[in-house]
């Protein structure tokens, strides 16, 4: 790091690194353990022209946030799991109709209110499946302050690279931990923006199927006068109600993620070469993780680390074959169990699988996951 | 004690117990170069009541991001303690969190009740002590930083030293600075007697 | 002379999905005329809907044109109007669509008096899903979930909004489209947030369960429902009982437009922040 | 849908007015009908158009372009030139 | 004489949460002294909040509580009256709450006019989760979200509500106990869909951010832009500008409650079937 | 069957049953395919002296329903995926504070509006995971006519008896079929009711762990004036942060599932005594499946149906045996792949999983099943 | 044909073919003890447009509950047929539901297009008939029930009877009878004639 | 809370007005303090009691038995007997 460090929330560097990637918009109901994001874009949107606007609920913020980016600009929402509830409607209009824009989760204990000013990682699978419908999903959950602000310009770019809505998932630990970060230079982050349409108005499909299966988008007031609808419709935009033209749109949506798979997933790995044992972990816990694999290894245990930083599209080949590599896999999660199913049916009974798991509100300690290593060892 | 220091300061509202754990971090950060964090409790968590902020300083990044093993614990406030300190109460969710040998400074006038008294622990009339000294109470939590800053030497003097000048309002360096250099004192007072006894002072 | 709307119609989607005899079809062409009047640009025109059988109206018109989700129209388009404040936006929904699940937005856009112009395709009914009631059903009327009639009290639309603040009020039956289209040019027209209710008809859902089934039946029961606003200034109370007031029902041009105070805050803070 | 042949008729105001129906855009709701106050339209029974009506222009004489018709019909289906 | 809270109180509850001068617990105690005055059973009132710092209210009354979901306070308590018609029900909330995310169900349970008596604790400010503005900050008042001052126009809840088809609505600041207590009580004891507006202070959110940190000046500052309805009818509109009209506003007791026409309805269709 | 059969829509049905399991409130928003389940609810309940609301959105209908439920009515709300994805919040809600209520999601395309009329098996997921948080979930999945009257009974009996939320799942098709059926005579509907206190107040704990996992609930009005609150409460029904206690209250949650799982789950199979090859569908599919084994096996395939009744909790245990039994499982599904995913996760890789999916609102026919069985084999 | 039964009936509103299925399913439930089903497109669906129900009767529990071999298929309207037959057109929600040889009935004023016309059809002036035999066209799709019943025999002529008997409105018991024998005296005439062309009248 | 000794006092209206604060209760607003008509309270300074203030009833014999303090005092703080 050659930078300076800065002290910085989580929760503000989400702030930071969306204006940094463009976001001109934000839409939003206060929550938290997530209201802070809202209050600095509050402050400085305006003072880069942008625009902040406090809507009377979550359903609202997403809409106001999917109108905005069909008008061309780079929107945000920030909230947590009563209002990510509220928000799964408009998410999946925002799928269907494929607008990009992120949509911040910062997840506190649950179901209902739950724990509000305490951390979880329960919404894990809601950001999947939240949503009535097929849908392809993107969700991104980082451990440290350098994550936080590269996955948000990332979520930015996922989502304008995809035309689709990305989930940004922090948990209450790391939004609300100021920590030392140094952040990049602004010319060194790179920068995604929608494909424009070249075609005429009358030849642009804006849902037609393409190479890349992401077809161009043209911004409302660009001259393209196309229809955006929330039914099922055709390649023009029409509502269409016809089997085959209905089903061929659903899975080109889906081809967006699993033909761009190398593109959209990330994680990192520590001391997986030689390991025989395994902990997956994402998230403030993929920091109690990697604390618990050093302090193993230092005591000669063959374990090692993968964190994912994209949870959805779930990385299922690397993970098919780490539980080939390895005897056990195990997955602290603060939750009663969730990313861990994804791990068992990938893992297809070639590793065993154990969660460590932990509601409450307090987070998953290293000594813990290393206790419990030991234990089944 | 090893390279990561874990610190907690807690009050409650009004007693700058959380300005004194972002500024403790900011020295680390800013002035000696070091990785640090410090998470504070926010008001839609307490409500007029007690308020915390913990802080982690190391020279190398820190993984696990929440204290776990506190080696240096303040208290402005008795409701404070009880709540924060919390040995004696299972239900508390920050349960385990001390250390068996962790130096525990609370003000004696505010904090005169152990239920599980720690092992080593510091009792200054810390308040009383900034209004004497200074002619008013709201220096003592810089006073309390000279003194953890004194013992643990968590950050450098200078490093201090800059990070409240950087913090304090407009005209009131001075004595910012004054209170820090009390606690320095208390500091190193106590470091040379060396006894770290339950009660110290 | 006759008039050509084509120019705001996609004209490959007519004819309309709607039933023989549905008042929507009369309520879009008195917005298409009030935007001739005004000779707005249909590429700066964003044309926005809920879901219901009004909401499937952009998908008409040769505009910019977004259907989103039940009820949910004014929260798209408000990010829409202060994404782009200088562009035209404007939403239709149904008496459903408007107040029921969308009551929320539209309290709140009429508050935050955004230039936004929003028309009310008023049938009394939720004519998509089959003719169950809705906030506007008059007392008595059968639905499809009021077999015993209708119970609840039914909202007057034009006092709601202007509780919550929005501007520019008025009200008109479709029998008189002329009317219509000149309320909803003034509505475009205004600065801040304006409110047109089109009181319609849905012959299928609403009429066929009321002994209404006949379009023209249909539409004289609701003329003669309405009252000109000078009429009934004259009339009691209990006169107006099921009835309602039509004309420019509310105007107020000294309420400053939301999206231009909030361009005056970035003024300000990229003032500031280039200091 | 104005066709072309509609289109390029010429619309000097002085001719006599000519009231067009729109075969595939009529529903044959009979509020063109009941709006005339000259009685210019009637409704006809056609097999297999919607319900099985369509307006007709019967006494396109009595015309006084009023345009009530083309104004109040849902349909884009009469036009009045 | 001293006042005997206890009988409605939670007692092993309190001290309560809220801060130092909060406004909320003088509301809470006007609500207590409205019970007491019409001697209502504490088994027989269901106390039902939404979310926030106001909404936290229930916990401590010892009653039926129920603690909902944030701005659904009306919705679950419509559930309950219409489940049991004789039964009280009451809803407390903050202006968040109730008019905020909770806009649609206040607006409904207007029109609706059912027996529910809604109090909305208002101290303009979202106080739980850390002073980001509401549909009630007064303009130009600094909020967590809103540094650069208020620029959304805010509600005047007792219009909205009239607009809406409420029966009682009265507003009060809250150095008025009394008053309050008293509006309450009518409220209460009204047949139909009550609104009382308890003007409140929240010193932390509020206050600390607009220099009225301290709680008795926040509430002189209050009392301050608060006008008696009599005074009121006799000042110009520019007087009337960010003060707001406190006093019973509104009582109409001619329009029939709801939960008694829907008893109607099970009443004819008993006969029918068991005829 | 010995009672004459009667023709009725599965809508109608749902209504039918609701009342004859005791249903005497309803709170709805109108919503395709689902909205015959409101209507004849508005015309039936208040001839038996029940109460029927439509409320302003999805949101009131599921807050009314539970409140209605604590004030003692059995209640129950219909919607389709839009309006199930607004009721997530509050669906939350009734997890978190134990309130039996009934849930009907009579499934149509999604995501979005998708295909309003045409049917669908999309929000199988949504079901499980919908709202955040964790929570336990029990979901239904008739395929019959007279399954939909025993499951909408069974619905209302669980809810009773486990003190929750219990989601019915139907599909368009066999909402909107109009079929002959036979009922079961009023004095053959087993009907159970919420259990009641029988301790004083003072000693009355609303969510206090019993034998059973499911505590007592009174009603409001009956003396017991406890607090029910959507925040992490302690036995009392007071909030709580307590970590102990929170997490200690959410375990007790998911055991009234996992405790009780021979009493939740059903389902039927079919020819699976000496099946080589397994399907596994549910809903109207379970139907196009049913009549594939047929088929198939009078060809001479040696196959079978394991058809689910319960989707959630998911038969696990069982779906893992018939992976060791059988080389291949086939599920059939109108979507794009959900409850595919559990069978994988279950089969751990003893049998290849292959799923047969289909959006676009059209239903997957047994000629289609059976194609794929062959090509495969 | 086998046991099991499947058939369709379109038209536009009005022109009561939704009834007419289920009179038939109700001929065949309720009078002849028989499994049956019908599913018809509802308000929501189409608006203002053709509208269709599909039949299905068996002497056995149904199992797959949509048709997919289509039997018999009646439309009263070139609009109806264009949508619900479909057979030349792939993109149709409804495609591939006709059997070979299917007996294909409609009505020869309405219904005049046949793109790709079926084995075996039907035509007759339905509606002319009802309306000069019976003075009105209302009972055309009764005289069509006793068409369509009286060529599959899918259900009893008893049941038929009955069921059209019970849904008649009071007044019309007699023509709507009179209207299903002009149908059942087609059927007769059609099956003596054994011959099954495409065009039969 | 009323504690056991207030609850137990006598509540005889001719009585000379007893101002009670409830320590516990107490968070040191003023509210009391400023809407006393006849300055009967004033805030004293406290260590660790919420903000460090808490009401004291510093001129009993002036009460009038107003009830103001008691009305206005959110946090259940003070009885007027
Ligand atoms: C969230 C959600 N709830 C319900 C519906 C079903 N729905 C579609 S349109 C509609 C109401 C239609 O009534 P209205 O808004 O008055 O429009 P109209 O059809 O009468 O023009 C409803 C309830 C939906 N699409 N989405
Ligand atoms: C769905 C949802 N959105 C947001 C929140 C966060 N939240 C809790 S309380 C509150 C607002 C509080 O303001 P108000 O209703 O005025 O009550 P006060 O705290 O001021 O009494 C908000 C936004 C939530 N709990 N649930
Ligand atoms: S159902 Fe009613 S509102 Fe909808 S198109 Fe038909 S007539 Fe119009
Ligand atoms: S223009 Fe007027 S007079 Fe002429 S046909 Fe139309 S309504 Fe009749
Ligand atoms: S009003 Fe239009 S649609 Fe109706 S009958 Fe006349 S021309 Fe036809
Ligand atoms: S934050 Fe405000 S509203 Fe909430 S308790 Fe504190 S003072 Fe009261
Ligand atoms: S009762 Fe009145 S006079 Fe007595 S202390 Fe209270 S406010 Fe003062
Ligand atoms: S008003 Fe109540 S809480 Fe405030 S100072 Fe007085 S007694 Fe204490
Ligand atoms: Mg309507
Ligand atoms: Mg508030």
């Amino acid at each position: 790091m050659s930078k300076r460090m800065e002290l910085y929330s989580g929760n503000e560097l989400v702030a930071e690194a969306a204006i940094a990637a463009g976001c001109r918009f934000f839409g939003g109901y206060p929550i938290t353990p997530s209201s802070e994001i809202a209050e600095r874009m509050s402050k400085f949107l305006p003072q880069v022209g942008g625009r902040f606007i406090q809507m009377e609920d979550e359903i609202a913020s997403m809409g106001a946030i999917i109108g905005a980016s069909l008008a061309g600009e780079k929107s945000m929402t920030a909230t947590s799991g009563p209002g990510f509830s509220l928000k799964q409607e408009n998410l999946g209009f925002a799928m269907i109709a494929e607008v990009p824009c992120v949509i911040v989760n910062v997840m506190r204990g649950g179901p209902s209110t739950g724990l509000p000013t305490a951390p979880s990682q329960s919404d894990v699978m809601q950001a999947r499946w939240g949503t009535h419908g097929d849908h392809p999903v993107i969700a991104l959950a980082p451990s440290y302050m350098r994550e936080i602000f590269d996955e948000t310009v990332r979520a930015f770019n996922l989502a304008e690279k995809y035309r689709m809505p990305v989930i940004l998932l922090l948990d209450e630990v790391i939004a609300h931990l100021h920590e030392g970060v140094a952040l990049p230079e602004s010319d060194e982050i790179e920068i995604v923006n929608r494909k424009k349409p070249t075609v005429s108005r009358e030849e642009y499909e804006p849902y037609a199927d393409t190479k890349d299966h992401v077809p161009p988008m043209a911004n409302f007031f660009e001259g393209y006068r196309y229809h955006v609808t929330g039914l099922s419709h055709n390649p023009k935009g029409l509502p269409s109600t016809d089997f085959e033209v209905v089903h061929a749109i659903q899975v080109r949506r889906q081809k967006k993620i699993t033909e761009h798979l190398d593109d959209i997933l990330k994680w990192e790995e520590r001391s997986m070469e030689d390991a025989e044992i395994a902990i997956i972990a994402y998230g403030s816990i993929g920091r109690s993780a990697t604390d618990a694999v050093e302090h193993l290894r230092a005591e000669g245990v063959k374990i090692g680390l993968f964190r994912p930083l994209t949870l959805w599209p779930f990385p299922e080949k690397r993970v098919a074959e780490i539980a080939r590599q390895v005897k056990r896999i195990f997955v602290p999660e603060m939750n009663l169990g969730q990313l861990v199913l994804e791990v068992e049916r990938m893992a297809k009974g070639d590793a065993e699988v154990i969660g460590i798991n932990q509601v409450g509100g307090v987070m998953i300690r290293p000594r813990e996951i290393v206790s419990r290593v030991k234990e089944v060892a | 004690m090893s390279n990561r220091v874990e610190l907690r300061f807690s009050g409650v509202g009004g007693q700058g117990a959380i300005l004194a754990g972002a500024i403790l971090a900011e020295a680390a950060v800013y002035f000696d170069g070091k990785y640090a964090l410090q998470s504070p409790t926010y008001t839609a968590q307490v409500r007029g009541g007690a308020t915390k902020v913990d802080v982690i300083i190391s020279s190398d990044p820190i993984i696990f991001p929440q204290t776990s093993e506190i080696n240096f614990y303040l208290a402005f406030a008795q409701r404070a303690y009880d709540r924060f300190y919390g040995g004696n109460n299972p239900g508390n969710r920050f349960f385990r969190d001390m250390t068996e040998d962790a130096i525990v400074l609370v003000d004696s006038d505010l904090v005169t009740n152990f239920n599980d008294p720690p092992h080593r622990v510091i009792k200054l009339p810390i308040l009383q002590l900034a209004l004497k000294e200074l002619g008013r109470t709201v220096f003592s939590n810089v006073l309390a930083l000279g003194i953890v800053t004194g013992i643990t030497k968590v950050v450098s003097d200078e490093a201090i030293v800059n990070a409240v000048k950087r913090r304090a309002p407009r005209g009131t360096e001075e004595m910012n600075l004054k209170a820090l250099n009390i606690g320095f004192n208390f500091a190193k007072k106590y470091m040379e007697q060396k006894s770290i006894d339950p009660v110290t002072v | 002379m006759t008039f050509n709307y084509d120019e705001y119609v996609r004209t490959e989607t007519i004819p309309h999905m709607w039933c023989p005899g549905c008042g929507i079809g009369i309520v879009m062409k008195s917005i298409i005329r009030a935007f001739t009047a005004l000779k707005w640009d249909k590429n700066d025109i964003a044309f926005v809907s809920g879901i219901g059988c009004t909401s499937r109206m952009p998908g008409y018109m040769d505009m910019n044109t977004l259907h989103t989700t039940h009820g949910r129209a004014l929260a798209f388009a408000t990010g829409i109007k202060l994404a782009h404040p200088e562009k035209h936006v404007v939403v239709v929904g149904g008496d459903g669509d408007a107040t029921a699940i969308g009551g929320n937005h539209l309290i709140h856009a009429a508050r935050r008096n955004i230039d936004i112009t929003l028309i009310i395709n008023d049938n009394a009914i939720y004519g998509m899903t089959g003719g169950q009631y809705s906030p506007t059903t008059p007392p008595h009327m059968i639905a499809s979930t009021a077999p015993y009639g209708m119970v609840e009290p039914n909202f007057d639309i034009a006092k709601l909004v202007m509780g919550a603040g929005a501007t520019y009020v008025a009200r008109e039956t479709i029998s008189k489209g002329i009317m219509l289209e000149k309320y909803i040019k003034t509505g475009l027209a205004h600065k801040g947030f304006s409110v047109i209710v089109a009181e319609s008809t849905c012959p299928i859902q609403f009429g066929r369960r009321n002994r209404l089934a006949d379009p023209v039946e249909l539409m004289h029961w609701l003329k003669n429902r309405g009252v000109p606003k000078t009429k009934a200034a004259g009339m009691a109370p209990e006169e107006l009982q099921d009835r309602f007031v039509t004309g420019e029902l509310f105007r107020d041009d000294s309420r400053p437009e939301f999206t231009e105070v909030y361009q005056q805050v970035i003024d300000a803070a990229m003032k500031k922040e280039n200091k | 849908m104005v066709t072309a042949e509609v289109a390029a008729k010429p619309k000097v105001k002085k001719e006599p007015p000519v009231v067009d129906v729109i075969f595939e855009n009529c529903k044959g709701c009979n509020i063109c009908v009941d709006v005339c106050p000259t009685n210019v339209l009637v409704l006809i029974k056609v097999p297999n158009k919607w319900e099985g009506y369509i307006a007709e222009v019967k006494y396109p004489e009595k015309c006084t372009r009023c345009m009530l018709c083309e104004i109040e019909c849902p349909d884009f289906a009469i036009k009045v030139y």
